[in-house]
């Protein structure tokens, strides 16, 4: 751990606070926080960081900030906090009495920075290696020009019996209302019958009688019948129109009666 | 005369790498002056026989593509799932129900024009299909459908399709096309009458 | 188990074609069922073997590119990759080794606030992404790194990450000290060496 910062092609390596014939470059604008420049000061004791001597840390810190202060160099709040910080430290750390109770004692403290600096050392070394590492567009690379693979859109059609079904019970529907008679039509009692069968029975019939009577007995089938009803009705109504016969409806859907019109005038 | 093995690494990486097809010229650039570029460039295609990427000259210029052979395997489909409209439904329903039908009476049937795309989405599901040309005059072409359509709907065989009794069975049919209530009404007050 | 040299071609052509690293659930697709896809995969890179181009995998996927050792001939198909500042390259090994982390974690790592411009920069690059929101008070932004990442960097996995193993090992990827004993004696020897 204690070789020499390895210069990365990626990023130009900070040679602050080099010591150029024993006077003091100081350049803190080079440094990335307090932590940074504690790092690199640590690097100086040419150890491994696990065994790096947080009291001469400390007082190498508090030497550099003193310098760039006497150079009148602006120092920025955080880096005076840090010196405040370990000179504080390190009184902890030679006074071991009384410690405060409710405090972590200067031991815990040391060591909490000391693995902070080792911690940010071995992230800067994970990014070195990182960029070390054969790249892609540096070292290797991809096909220039692929063709792509083509992509065929298809439709999947969704629809599901119950769909088909409904759509066409649906149809069904509609149209059973538009075309009522379609398939009734050789049922069909016409009115022309009905006026014939009137005709016919007009004579027999005594007085009021019910349009049912007038009605061909010989179909059970409810459509036969319904049809011959309304033709039935229409012809007595189309025979009343003629004066062949009365008819009389006492309520609204109240039985219908007809009889032959009396030839005597009714005066 | 022989071939440096790696002056054919040097321009198989480069036409990988090109963004467009590489001339000789542009080989020769890379490789030592004395290197017969067309003699390397033919190593490169004979070390690509029957291979499934191959280099070509295109326009006098080197490019690898993908064998030509191959051109299925590099097509891919993307399935969309589209709800069929509800005249495409109503029209496949009637085909299904009427078939072997014309257009004409699918439009009869609905009381509305069948459009063109309603008809290409039904060719495109597959489910129907022209089954031959009615003897009638202007010999229309009639539709049905296709094994295509039974096995979408689980139907073994087209008599599988439920009748109309057995749609208004399970309440799809609500009211009965045979019997329009029209006259109920009287025949229910001419019992009645009856009845006095 | 004998491969067929049809599905190495097949997966061949599909590296070559595809724009993207391809998995190997993307190749059994256009295999055969029975194919076992990590046995041709294997026989493709012994076909590779030596050549100008080689498949590799990355990030969990297949993808054909250069061999590395033709980087100085490829140089004029070198794209200019922008160079990240230390700050940068910092950032994203700390987000690359303790992902999913957050902000306010890297700054604590560094001992200094991480720029606006540091994570933009690093989006760019398209090698970090956000990846969740922590369960904490604030409930800050988690950040993690792509897949792009992976392949730039030519991983399979992030557990290739280097070092990263060791990292783990001397606990350097948490927050605490792992060995306070070690700090003791330090400690102590500080308070020896003042002694003296």
């Amino acid at each position: 751990m204690n070789e020499p910062p390895r210069p990365s092609p990626d990023f130009e390596e900070d040679l602050p606070g080099q010591d150029t014939g024993g006077r003091l470059v100081v350049d803190l604008g080079a440094y990335e926080g307090p932590l940074d420049l504690l790092l690199d000061l640590a690097r100086e004791q040419k150890v491994d960081l696990a065994r790096i001597s947080i009291l001469r840390l400390a007082d190498q810190f508090v030497a550099f900030i003193e310098s760039a202060h006497h150079l009148k160099i602006e120092v920025a709040a955080d880096y005076l906090v840090m010196a405040a910080w370990l000179a504080y430290l390190k009184s902890r750390l030679l006074l071991p009495n009384p410690e405060p109770e409710d405090e972590p004692s200067g031991a815990e403290m040391a060591a909490r920075l000391g693995w902070q600096l080792r911690r940010l050392e071995a992230m800067r070394k994970a990014g070195e290696r990182l960029f070390g590492r054969e790249r892609e567009g540096q070292d290797f690379f991809r096909r220039g020009a692929p063709e792509g693979v083509r992509v065929l859109r298809r439709s999947a059609w969704e629809c599901d019996l119950y769909d088909l079904l409904r759509a066409y019970a649906a149809h069904r529907e509609v149209q059973g209302e538009s075309e009522p008679l379609r398939v009734r039509r050789t049922n069909v009692y016409s009115v022309e019958q009905a006026l014939a069968r009137m005709r016919k029975l007009l004579g027999a019939m005594p007085d009021w009688s019910s349009l049912q009577a007038y009605l061909p007995g010989t179909s059970t089938d409810p459509f036969t019948r319904r049809s011959a009803t309304a033709s039935t009705l229409l012809a007595a109504l189309e025979m009343a129109k003629q004066g062949e016969v009365e008819i009389r409806q006492g309520r609204t859907f109240g039985p219908i009666y007809v009889r032959g019109r009396r030839n005597e005038p009714s005066s | 005369m022989t071939i440096d093995r790696e002056h054919v690494r040097i321009a198989e990486a480069l036409l990988f790498a090109a963004n467009e097809p590489l001339g000789l010229d542009r080989l020769k650039q890379r490789l030592p002056d004395d290197v017969d570029a067309e003699a390397v460039m033919a190593a490169l295609v004979a070390d690509y026989q029957g291979r499934g990427v191959e280099p070509v000259r295109v326009a006098g210029r080197w490019m690898f593509r993908t064998a030509p052979d191959l051109a299925e395997v590099l097509e891919e489909e993307r399935v969309a799932v589209r709800r069929l409209s509800r005249a495409a439904v109503e029209t496949l329903a009637i085909i299904a129900y009427h078939q072997p039908t014309t257009r004409a009476e699918v439009e009869e049937l609905r009381g509305v024009a069948v459009s063109k795309g309603t008809m290409d989405v039904l060719m495109e599901t597959g489910w129907i299909r022209p089954r031959g040309r009615r003897q009638t005059p202007g010999r229309p072409v009639t539709w049905g459908t296709t094994d295509e359509f039974l096995i979408h709907f689980g139907l073994d065989d087209l008599s599988d399709l439920p009748g109309l009794d057995e749609l208004k069975a399970t309440g799809l049919l609500s009211s009965d096309p045979q019997e329009p209530g029209l006259f109920d009404a009287q025949v229910n007050a001419d019992r009645a009458g009856k009845a006095d």
